[in-house]
């Protein structure tokens, strides 16, 4: 493996791609020039950088579920549903877990016993399996631009054959993939794989048909402070534009602070803006999404509308492009399709009521945005310096020596040694750095936040904090308080 | 020494490592020895581990929705490795969507899980029935 | 009549009393000593004025939902669900809207056929039919403070037998239930009847009791500005604080824009403590009460949710004592205890999750909460000076005049000629000011704010707006917006 | 003049005055003469006020839950006042609690009301009708 953060060669792309389109049968069907002229032929209100910068040009949040089950048809009917019943603005198809591990045998028994049971066994869309006429099915049945969203390593195969399909927008990276998403891949194969996919949407952009690129934002959901999770959704963005990729949408999960929530989705587009100019790639189109509450959820579903709800204010006060929806059943399972919609209706009640209005601008929410630059760029330039002025390498190095540190996530190439925990208005901060670059003021700040909290609690800060901090959302707080300051 | 050994560990593709990370981080407050295996485990390794530190009991987790699919077969497995009626538990989101927790409580026992939890389940809850089940107090 | 404002004198209440009890035959069970010491017996964490007490000191948002049915039974296991189910912080018991018109009879036919229909005819819970024992019945039942809350014009007797059954709290007020409540009924007369209302809590005070009082905000519910209902809540609590009142929660009704929620509940509370405090009343206890969107609802109940579940946010990012709350069937009917119990619960995980959460106070917020203040003053000192120096007297004359003017009020003896709108942000401004006496300061901030909608709108203002304003939430939106504007 | 008249109000004891107003609005706007009565309407009301002005049609709304009781026998009071046949419309909503439409409909049918609206009808809906049963364009 020779990383570096270069446009892959033409030649070397293509001789990957010989392999690549082998890995399962479905491969054979991709063809690029075809593939190209069929996109051209996708109307422009169906493709996803018309419809994002439409919203942008408005002033608009616009809404997405998450949804994908293991056969065509039912696929079919639940993204037609969640257009007409959940009044979406944009569609997924979630990827099965077992084509995310690229194992597409186990894809196939689950979409035959599925066929058997007459339900999904499947957590997703095996795409892959289904391969490039039926992808094409699904994304012409609706009217709506429709997005890849997984959590794949490797997702070069299934990128193939899914923009080949008429997806106008892949999720995912190197980094916001692997970490959270596997266990033992190594940080250099996926970086390269990721090369991959970018190069191909770049030769898809090259050929006049642009592909919207979606960093994976809230990595493992759970508590991340905004400073790590842009610091990946800058790196992916600059290694994407490398690829030639120019439509990007970084992410952000939602905190739960709502000044913390939208100082981040602020912070997040001018951050990767600044660093996308001064790297070069100043042509980039650069639009945000945000994720409603990412963690564990309330099991009562009226009290997951109110966190649904949350959301959806905090992406509109904050005046991100998108906001990505989650559903009454999210702590119990898969959603049926009518909890999908339902999720989707509250969020577009709050979007759309809220529509003219923002969060303004106070000290304390300028104070909240310099902190969190300033953390990023403690972060993003010690990785460039490991990287001895490569980004890809860097991340590498970063990863290796905890510069950046993802919390929770299950990944070896992850530290895990720094710890997150809310201070007293519920914004995340660290409570244990680990190795996270960061100079005395910044860490002087977390310090005096999760202090201020132990002592409104009476305890020290320790790990029981952390867990009473992941249960809290499902508990119904958002500062996992002990019983007695309840 | 009285303590009890755990394997801990989220089967198949399943990667959802939070719960996991909490629930060794209670069992071991709890007073047991716990070997996690983390995330993405495979059945051989919960059985090899088992076999290796002469383990107590197995808690598979499963969250991702695929369980009913990853666990078949682990209690034959178990058996043919000579870990005849080891301690199993089962836990998290085991099937794919929202469903009435008594049949899949009912098909994971037909599996040959001694209990079987619901989505959401506390530690607390696993650790009494341990304490009873193991003979603990 | 000879309305003044003045503390009435105790032989003519006595009078007035023995004409009230023999309204209706429960009127024989009430027997103010007895009720005193029955008063007294209830334990402090089932009386309204500690609990209040208590979420002020914690700084935390109180849920209470609206609710009644005919009969004790049912009404019993209704509000013990809402207590459970619905970790309900606070409980109401809503009267029936017959016996809001002291049609007795009426109410007594509904509680009969209700039994033998074996559902609810009655759209609350008729108390003065059930009378004192049933009453005691009811809030012994329970183990929170229970509050009555109805909508009557001449409330003078319910609140003998209620006062008597062990609530704690007591809802309306002259001109609150009188104005969007009746058609022909002459405002003296309902301040003459709610000054023995407020006298009869002022005897208890006196006797050792603290009895809560809560002005009825919302009014109409539909499209209320801020400095009218203010308006209405400050007279209110003057003429309450006058009879002996000590324990006051003025309430205010949501608009939906959040930067004039915030400032309505704050300048509320430090307008009606200012006005008290001016006027002699220092010493009474003030909190506030934020109305989630009182009128009308959209219908699917997803939807209902995101409108429920907004209010939740802005009572509590606006540091409200109290929100009342709606319920996903607001659209449809009475709700049933589940639906009911819902609404709460969307309710109690934003009001937990945003405990430790206040908007800050930015210069727009200040700007608009000295709007509102300059627009109350203006009404209130033009009504003391119609008055005379008597609040009493000049409440009258102000809506004689149109000083005072509720929008879309049912009453002959409002004027109905102020018509409101709302503004680009969705704060809701005046149209028309009718006789509203605001100076040419005030009038051209609206004018300004109207005209900019209508540009923005490219139509002119007009009844229409309002019309579009009234059905936007119902539909989806806050801003009545036309169409194409969509 | 071919202008059809409609006695327009809320019935019973019921206060609810915003769609009383928008409904008057509505009316005046696609040509109707209206009489509005507003709110808290007696059943005698709507009759002397459809005698008083050769009315064509009486539109009841309710929306507090207690139709069901104000609105009995309205149509034996019209006939025995003279206005036999007379169009009648209600609407709003119409009984207490979210039930299902077609029975309540079924009721009010009964009751004799020649169309019976659910809760949030739009004021074009009645218009619509209102022309096709009074015959004009
Ligand atoms: C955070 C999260 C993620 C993170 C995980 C990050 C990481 N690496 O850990 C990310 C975003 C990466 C993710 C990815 C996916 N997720 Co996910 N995720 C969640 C979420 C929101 C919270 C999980 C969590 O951390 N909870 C907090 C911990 C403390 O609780 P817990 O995990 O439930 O574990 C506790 C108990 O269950 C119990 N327990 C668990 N196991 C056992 C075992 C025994 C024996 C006992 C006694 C108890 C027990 O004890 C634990 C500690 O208290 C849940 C929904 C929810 N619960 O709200 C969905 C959820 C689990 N995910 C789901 C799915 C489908 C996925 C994806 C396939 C697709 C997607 N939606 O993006 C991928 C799968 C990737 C993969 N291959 O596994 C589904 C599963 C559906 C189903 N079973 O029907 C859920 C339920 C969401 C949903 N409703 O759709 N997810
Ligand atoms: C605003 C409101 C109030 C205000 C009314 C102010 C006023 N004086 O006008 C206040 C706060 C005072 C109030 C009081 C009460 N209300 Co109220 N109120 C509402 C609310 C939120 C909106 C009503 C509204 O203005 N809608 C906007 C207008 C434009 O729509 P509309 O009224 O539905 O009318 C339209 C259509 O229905 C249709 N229509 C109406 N009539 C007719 C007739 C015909 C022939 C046709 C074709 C069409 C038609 O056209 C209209 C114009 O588009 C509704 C719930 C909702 N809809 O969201 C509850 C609601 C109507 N109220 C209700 C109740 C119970 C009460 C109270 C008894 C108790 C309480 N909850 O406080 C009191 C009753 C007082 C009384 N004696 O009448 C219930 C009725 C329950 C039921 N039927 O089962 C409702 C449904 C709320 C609920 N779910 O509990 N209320």
């Amino acid at each position: 493996m020779n990383l570096e953060n270069k446009k892959l060669e033409l030649d070397a792309f293509r001789s990957t791609r010989q392999d690549v389109l082998k890995q399962w049968p479905t491969g054979r069907d991709v063809d690029f020039e075809e593939a190209v002229s069929y996109q051209k032929r996708i109307p422009a209100g169906k493709r996803f950088n018309g419809k994002l910068a439409e919203a942008v040009e408005k002033g608009i949040t616009l809404i997405q579920p998450r949804a994908g089950v293991a056969l065509p048809q039912e696929h079919i009917r639940l993204l037609r549903y969640l257009e007409t019943e959940g009044e979406a603005d944009l569609l997924p198809t979630t990827i099965d877990s077992y084509t995310r591990h690229n194992r597409y045998e186990e894809a196939e028994k689950g979409i035959r016993e599925s066929r058997t049971e007459g339900r999904s066994l499947l957590n997703g869309f095996p795409a892959v399996n289904h391969g490039v006429a039926i992808c094409r099915e699904v994304t012409e049945s609706v009217s709506l631009p429709v997005q890849v969203r997984h959590g794949t390593p490797d997702a070069r195969l299934l990128a193939e054959i899914t923009i080949a399909g008429g997806f106008t927008s892949y999720e995912g990276g190197g980094i916001s993939y692997n970490i959270p998403y596997s266990k033992n891949i190594s940080l250099e194969r996926t970086l390269l794989d990721w090369q991959y996919v970018d190069r191909l949407m770049g030769l898809y952009e090259e050929a006049g048909v642009s592909i919207n690129r979606e960093p994976f934002g809230p990595l493992t959901g759970t508590l991340v402070p905004p400073c790590i999770s842009h610091s990946v959704a800058i790196l992916e963005s600059l290694l994407a534009a490398e690829q030639g990729v120019k439509n990007l949408t970084v992410g952000y999960g939602q905190c739960g602070n709502l000044l913390q929530d939208v100082a981040a989705i602020r912070s997040l587009k001018s951050l990767t803006r600044e660093y996308l100019t001064r790297f070069g790639y100043g042509d980039v189109t650069v639009t945000t999404v945000f994720h409603q509450w990412m963690g564990g959820f309330p099991q009562d579903e009226a009290k997951a509308f109110g966190v649904i709800s949350w959301g959806a204010a905090a992406a509109t006060l904050a005046g991100a492009t998108k906001v990505i929806v989650k559903t009454p059943h999210e702590a119990l399972g898969v959603p049926t399709m009518e909890a999908n919609a339902q999720g989707l209706r509250a969020t577009k009640q709050v979007t759309a009521m809220l529509r003219d209005q923002r969060l303004q601008r106070t000290p304390e929410l300028i104070g909240e945005m310099e902190m969190i630059a300033a953390e990023t760029r403690c972060i993003l330039d010690r990785t460039l310096e490991l990287g001895e002025g490569d980004w890809a390498k860097g991340t590498v190095r970063a990863f290796q020596a905890g510069i950046i540190d993802i919390p929770f996530a299950p990944s070896r190439s992850n530290a895990g040694k720094a710890l997150p925990a809310r201070d007293n208005t519920g914004a995340i901060r660290f409570l244990d750095f680990g190795a996270l670059p960061f100079d005395e003021d910044i860490m002087a700040f977390h310090r005096d936040k999760i202090e201020d909290r132990a002592k409104k609690e009476g305890r020290a800060a320790s790990f029981q904090m952390v867990i009473d901090d992941v249960y809290a959302i499902g508990k119904g707080f958002l500062v996992g308080r002990p019983k007695q300051n309840g | 020494m009285n303590e009890k050994t755990l394997i801990l560990g989220v089967i198949g593709a399943d990667v959802h490592a939070v719960g996991n990370r909490i629930l060794e981080y209670a069992f071991r407050q709890a007073g047991f020895r716990v070997v996690n295996l983390g995330v993405m485990v495979q059945q051989e390794e919960y059985i090899s581990a088992a076999l290796e530190t002469a383990a107590d009991a197995i808690l598979v987790s499963s969250l991702y929705g695929h369980g009913e699919m990853d666990c078949r077969g682990l209690r034959q497995k178990c058996e043919e490795a000579g870990l005849e009626g080891i301690l199993m538990y089962v836990g998290g989101n085991l099937v794919v969507g929202k469903q009435e927790f008594h049949e899949v409580e009912m098909k994971f026992r037909a599996m040959g899980f001694d209990r079987v939890y619901p989505p959401g389940t506390a530690p607390d809850t696993a650790i009494e029935d341990l304490q009873r089940d193991l003979g603990v107090v």
